[in-house]
């Protein structure tokens, strides 16, 4: 496949580090990720629970909850400005305005207490300084563009009035309502049923189109990433393992975490096969292995992965955090 | 307690006839919500079988699942396991009925009492119903915690210091401690991350060969389904649309809603996104409440004609297996009983209302 | 919300009604026969027998409760055995003082607790956090009639700038009225002030880690924005509850402020009556007493159906 | 990497389970105010218990040419009205005022809990009753009510600790029924009917352990308000009747010398306070040490 299309970087996150507290101190829980988002380009951040890909899209615009997590060290690169310079005034003119977020809970990312209109409209007014009617009016424009029925009565209501799909679709209506360069779009679809997941999808791609604004699209599931990414981040432990863009990944993927996902992924495959699975389990910040972090669990594991793997260029754009990525043949997607 | 004409050791293993559940009450004047959260239900289970139960959330599987187990108040129908009628039991025959069924639920995290060792809430069901003396119920929790593939050591630790895979491991342990027949599935995986769940599923197919159990498997994972399950049942909005052998089903689907369904599955393979049909369902599920008087799906269905939002549709038999309950398999001669691939009814990739299928247009 | 006062007073009417028969009933609980031990000392069988006609105490209990409640709804809650007062007129007489000593205090409660509770939900860890959550165990904790004997030593005896005791109508001097309710007030209201700092912080702090909290911030909102107008109104209704226990709790801690203070309130009426044994002028306060706590809590089932629009709209 | 699943078996065996959580008395005792607290309170008990040993007076002891001393080699504490020694009465003071408090909480607890059990588990028309009849308690004041029936009843120590602990019952009827629903409301509620095991059996084994901890924050913070109310009542004359000596007479009696000796008032109410403080701070190192560990957020 070819290597990622040579398109302006607009987020370049470089060497992240990120801390949390826990019972056993400071831990680590992103330790020096490097990635970066193309202009108009949807990159996948896959990991499963623990990986470290929320805090990750967290500390893009600094919501780390204070005084649980904070970036130790590493450049968040938007455009040309690095964002974790930037003072706490200078980031808010950033957030909701060039960058915006979507959550995974649609039930509690929506204030119970405001209506879902009022909601929209005061990011409209703080980034665009408009009248309070001309920001409502926005809101009642995006609702309407993210397929909400009735977008002048909806808007308002209040989130309890909504269905999970609706709530989502109005996460998306605030985030799109300023027009942003990038959106971070943090596991959308999980909490939600598989045909409203289907529409959330769709509209998720629509809106990329039609905005042309980037997107980065955290999830655990391959399937949502088959589906509308074009370049996929692969996280586990904190590191990122595996970076290419997405057919690549799915048909030569160059770590053997990559591989253990693929297989495991749900197929519509025939009944009494096993299904496979990656042994053990994730290891907590504060018991991280010496060596390669998944050689615990890595069925090809061998003596040289008791020293930490770099993130070395596989093939042309393909990067793999393995000691054997030229020598192993593994798997892809059947 | 042998009501029905069947005797024990022949025919299904549960057996559901017309079951209705509803929530909430009607209320002074009339102005209460009642849901129906199961609205007129019969499934069977065979002996030593897997039926899938696979819906949305508001669907009701879960609700049906319970009251097979009679954990909610069933309205009105009949539940009935090995021929025994389990609707007509009461307080202490109940609960002695419970030994033979048991259920794996949803979220390992609070499915176990946090107070209590594991071991504790393994050897629950062995105390309650062999009345094992304390050394005995220790000697069997170890086998247990063996047979599902933790330490036996482990009996003496809290749920806190177990993972979510390593938790639901041990409810199974207290599913299947007094090997029982029926044990019940309520979306016993889609709590765990991928891997795990595979790990989970793995197990629970081992011990239905091992214990000889039936399951009934919920889940709104139709991979999943597809994997564990012999039959499946699709359930929208209180009612089962469409039962059938699995692969039949999957196949083939003769109901609009399986088939928005299982085109909703995200694809395996970047390279396969966006081809094939996808219908995509336009709204929300109706209000459980208030549903649409004639079909419950009339309202998001791509094919819906007037018939469908004036009287709900018979239950059919289907080409290859199982029933449907779809107005398309009456009014549409030419589609009776087929698949609706069969008939060649496509929904279009934007999954229009207005769109008519041909065979259906043509009916007189 | 017309919907939700109209579901509320179906509640608190009944309410009344059962709280006035518990109150009238109280005269059941005297041992042996109430006419001869409100009778005086050594009563002779006259002057008990004209205390049983007195009271009607010869009728039937329902009939007791029937003349008594039917009384009370003409506003009539009977005469004091022991004066020639009204039991209605000895009540509104003493109520402006409690009621202003209760509302000043709650005031300070309400505005005290809410400031310092939301200045350490903002800064979790910090020294302004601990420093507040130390001042308000302190203020838990310190009993209140302990805090206005030193507040009369202090500002009524050594520095003589507050007045110790008495009370002064507000429409007959605003200024007296407030140097003399200041320091009961304050005594009264610290410990309220310091639970709903608690209860402030508590609330914000869970609120302040929901999700659309995150959003909020993410939106690009100023800090002061998310947590005085996303935070706030979602942490309000423990806030209110504990305001309404609170309420109710410093109403009865009125007794001994007003005793300590020597304000002519409800509290102060309400003692002398007791040690008086004077059973209708008991009655006659309990029952405005918890009328007001059955107001307070009304209040407080509203303000719910402001913050949260569920309540509202169900 | 082996991603047959016919290891998965063995290899969970093997996965290493999450670090053991400290134990909740390691918890508590690394909760510096509780654990300080702790000590306090039990010195306080301690003292009391040993008055007869320890007290250098009898607390009725009068002495009135030495009535109204500040603190002396001979009364540490000075004395008061009376002459009497304050160290020797505030020390026979804290056991009545301690038991006092004690004794209503534990009317209240017994009244309170099993209701709130049975109510919360139950549901229907028992909770709606209890329910209501807790709301006409809660409509009075509790010292209001208490003022109520010791005015029915006769002032005493004893009459005041029932009438507290009536008082008290329906706030620890809430407090238990509340945890109870949102317990009854949990899976392994539902698992342990679904296994079969019988109501009786389910709440005390499945129901109360989950619920203790709520109900022993509530107790312990009740104790810190029934020392208060105690106090309250009888600095009015409405409980402990003098010559007994209980930390809210001592106040009411120096009260009157505020003038003249103000120390007379000082030394009870820093008992009474470093009491309360102190049931109030084990309660928040109780609430803290028995919480669930929260969940461990995504990544």
């Amino acid at each position: 496949m070819s290597a990622p299309t040579a398109t302006t970087t607009l987020l370049a996150v470089d060497d992240l580090r990120v801390e949390f507290a826990t019972d056993h101190g400071w831990s680590t829980v992103v330790a020096g990720t490097s990635f970066s988002v193309g202009e108009r380009e949807i990159v996948g951040l896959v990991g499963e629970s623990g990986s470290g890909k929320t805090v990750t899209g967290l500390s893009v615009l600094g919501l780390l909850p204070r005084g649980v997590g904070r970036v130790a060290s590493g450049s968040v690169t938007l455009g040309d400005r690095d964002l974790l310079g930037l003072s706490e005034r200078e980031l808010r003119s950033v957030r909701g305005n060039e960058v915006a977020m979507v959550f995974q809970e649609p039930m509690t990312s929506l204030n119970p207490a405001f209506r879902v209109g009022d909601q929209i409209a005061e990011a409209v007014r703080l980034h665009r300084g408009v009248s309070r009617r001309a920001a409502r009016d926005r809101a009642v424009e995006v609702l309407d563009l993210v397929g909400i029925p009735h977008a002048r009565r909806r808007a308002d209501e209040y989130p309890h009035e909504f269905s999970g799909g609706m709530r989502q679709r109005a996460m998306i209506a605030m985030a799109v309502s300023c027009e942003p360069r990038l959106l971070i779009a943090d596991e959308p679809t999980t909490a939600l049923d598989v045909t409203i997941q289907a529409q959330v999808l769709e509209l998720l791609a629509g809106m990329q189109q039609e905005l042309g604004m980037s997107v980065l699209l955290v999830t655990h599931d391959l399937g949502v990433v088959a589906e509308v990414c074009e370049r996929v981040v692969v996280m586990y432990a904190g590191q990122v393992v595996e970076q290419t863009d997405a057919v690549e990944l799915f048909d030569h993927p160059r770590h053997p975490y990559t591989e253990g996902l693929l297989a495991a992924m749900p197929q519509l495959g025939s009944r009494g096969q096993r299904l496979s699975s990656i042994p053990g389990r994730t290891p907590e910040p504060w018991g991280m292995p010496q060596g390669c972090r998944f050689a615990p669990r890595c069925g090809y594991a061998v003596d040289a992965c008791g020293e930490p793997p770099p993130l070395v260029t596989a093939r042309s754009g393909h990067l793999s955090r393995c000691h054997r990525h030229d020598e192993l043949t593994l798997r892809g997607a059947r | 307690m042998n009501t029905a004409g069947t005797t024990p050791g022949t025919g299904p293993l549960l057996e559901i006839e017309d079951l209705r559940v509803t929530f909430g009450s009607p209320g002074p004047r009339g102005r209460g919500r009642v849901v129906r959260a199961v609205d007129g239900v019969s499934l069977q289970v065979g002996r030593g079988r897997t039926v899938g139960l696979v819906g949305e959330s508001g669907s009701g599987k879960s609700t049906l699942g319970r009251a097979a187990l009679r954990l909610v108040p069933v309205r009105s129908g009949r539940v009935s396991l090995d021929g025994r009628d389990l609707t007509a039991l009461r307080g202490r025959a109940l609960r002695q009925a419970r030994r033979d069924m048991q259920m794996v639920f949803q979220d390992p995290y609070s499915s176990l009492d946090p107070s209590a060792v594991i071991g504790d809430s393994i050897a629950e069901p062995l105390r309650e119903h062999e009345g094992l003396s304390r050394r005995d119920a220790e000697r069997r929790v170890k086998e247990l915690l063996d047979v599902v593939g933790l330490p036996a050591g482990h009996a003496g630790r809290y749920p806190s210091e177990f993972s979510g895979g390593q938790r639901q491991r041990v409810a199974i342990a207290r599913a299947v401690a007094l090997n029982p027949s029926l044990v019940v599935c309520d979306e016993a995986v889609s709590a765990l991350d991928v891997s795990t769940q595979n790990q989970v599923i793995n197990l629970l197919e081992d011990l239905r060969a091992r214990f000889e159990l039936s399951y009934l498997f919920i889940a709104h994972d139709l991979a999943v389904v597809r994997h564990i399950a012999h039959e499946v049942a699709v359930m929208y909005l209180g009612h089962v649309v469409e039962t059938g052998p699995t692969d039949r089903v999957y196949d083939s689907p003769a109901h609009p809603y399986t088939q928005a369904l299982l085109s909703a599955i995200p694809a395996s393979h970047p390279r396969r996104a966006g081809t094939g049909t996808r219908m995509l369902l336009s709204g929300d599920l109706p209000d459980p409440a208030d549903p649409p008087p004639g079909c419950a799906f009339a309202t998001r269905c791509p094919y819906a004609m007037d018939v469908c939002r004036e009287a709900p549709p018979a239950t059919t038999p289907v080409d290859g297996g199982g029933e449907v309950a779809c107005h398309l398999q009456t009014s549409g001669p030419t589609l009776a009983g087929r698949t609706l691939d069969a008939a060649g009814v496509r929904a279009e990739r934007d999954g229009s209302p207005d769109v008519v299928p041909a065979a259906v247009r043509d009916a007189p | 919300m017309l919907g939700l006062l109209v579901r509320r007073l179906a509640f608190t009417i009944p309410m009344l009604v059962v709280v006035s028969f518990c109150v009238f009933s109280l005269i059941v609980l005297v041992p042996g026969d109430p006419a001869v031990s409100l009778a005086g000392e050594n009563p002779d069988p006259e002057q008990i027998a004209a205390v049983r006609e007195r009271l009607g105490l010869n009728d039937p209990f329902l009939l007791q409760f029937w003349h008594w409640f039917t009384g009370v709804l003409r506003g009539d809650l009977g005469q004091s055995l022991f004066s020639s007062q009204s039991v209605a007129g000895a009540v509104f007489a003493r109520l402006p003082a409690t009621l202003s000593l209760a509302l000043l205090s709650l005031t300070v409660a309400l505005v005290l607790g809410v400031a310092v509770g939301v200045l350490a939900a903002m800064r979790p860890g910090t020294w302004v956090d601990r420093v507040a959550t130390f001042a308000a165990s302190l203020g838990v904790a310190v009993p209140y009639f302990w805090v206005g004997m030193i507040l009369v030593l202090l500002f009524a005896i050594n520095l003589t700038i507050f007045p110790a005791v008495g009370y002064t109508p507000l429409h007959e001097n605003p200024l007296q009225w407030f140097l003399h309710l200041f320091l009961p007030a304050t005594a009264l209201g610290l410990a309220p002030a310091a639970v709903i700092a608690r209860q402030t912080r508590a609330g914000m702090t869970g609120v302040l880690r929901e999700d659309y909290v995150r959003t909020a911030t993410a939106k690009g909102l100023p800090p002061a924005r998310v947590v005085g107008k996303h935070a706030l109104k979602n942490a309000a209704i423990p806030v209110v509850t504990a305001f309404g226990l609170e309420a109710s709790r410093l109403i009865g801690g009125t007794v001994v402020i007003e005793q300590l203070f020597a304000l002519p309130g409800l509290g102060s009426l309400a003692y002398t009556s007791v040690f008086a044994r004077d059973f209708p002028m008991v009655q006659g306060v309990l029952l405005v007493v918890a009328a007001l706590v059955l107001l307070i809590n009304l209040l407080v089932d509203l303000s719910y159906g402001y913050f949260n629009p569920r309540i509202r709209q169900s | 990497m082996t991603t047959t699943a016919d290891t998965t078996a063995a290899l969970a065996r093997t996965a290493p389970v999450a670090p053991t959580r400290p134990g909740f008395w390691r918890r508590f005792r690394d909760n510096r105010p509780a654990f300080v607290a702790l000590v306090v309170l039990a010195l306080l008990v301690a003292a009391s218990l040993a008055a007869p040993l320890i007290a250098p007076y009898s607390p009725e002891a009068i002495d009135v040419p030495r009535r109204l001393s500040l603190s002396t080699p001979d009364h540490w504490l000075g004395t008061d009205s009376l002459g009497r020694d304050t160290l020797s009465r505030l020390l026979y003071a804290g056991r009545v005022s301690l038991l006092a408090a004690a004794t209503a909480v534990a009317i209240a607890t017994v009244i309170g809990v099993p209701l709130g059990l049975l109510a919360g588990y139950v549901g229907g028309k028992p909770d709606w009753v209890l329910g209501r009849i807790g709301d006409v308690l809660m409509t009075f004041p509790a010292i209001i009510l208490a003022i109520a029936i010791i005015a029915a009843m006769g002032p005493g120590l004893q009459t005041a600790m029932i009438a507290l602990g009536i008082v008290y019952a329906p706030r620890l009827f809430r407090v238990a029924r509340a945890a109870t629903l949102q317990v009854r409301a949990e899976t392994y509620v539902e698992a342990s009917i679904s296994i079969g095991t019988p109501a009786w059996k389910i709440i005390p084994r499945r129901v109360l352990p989950n619920v203790a901890s709520p109900v022993l924050v509530q107790v312990s913070v009740m104790l810190a308000a029934a020392l208060l109310a105690e106090a309250a009542l009888s600095l009015l004359g409405l409980g402990v009747i003098p010559p007994t000596a209980s930390w809210g007479v001592m106040l009411g009696s120096g009260f009157k010398e505020i003038r003249s000796t103000p120390l007379l008032v000082f030394w009870p109410g820093v008992a009474i306070a470093l009491a309360t403080l102190a049931f109030n701070l084990i309660g928040d190192g109780l609430r803290d040490a028995l919480g669930r560990r929260t969940r461990k957020a995504d990544s």
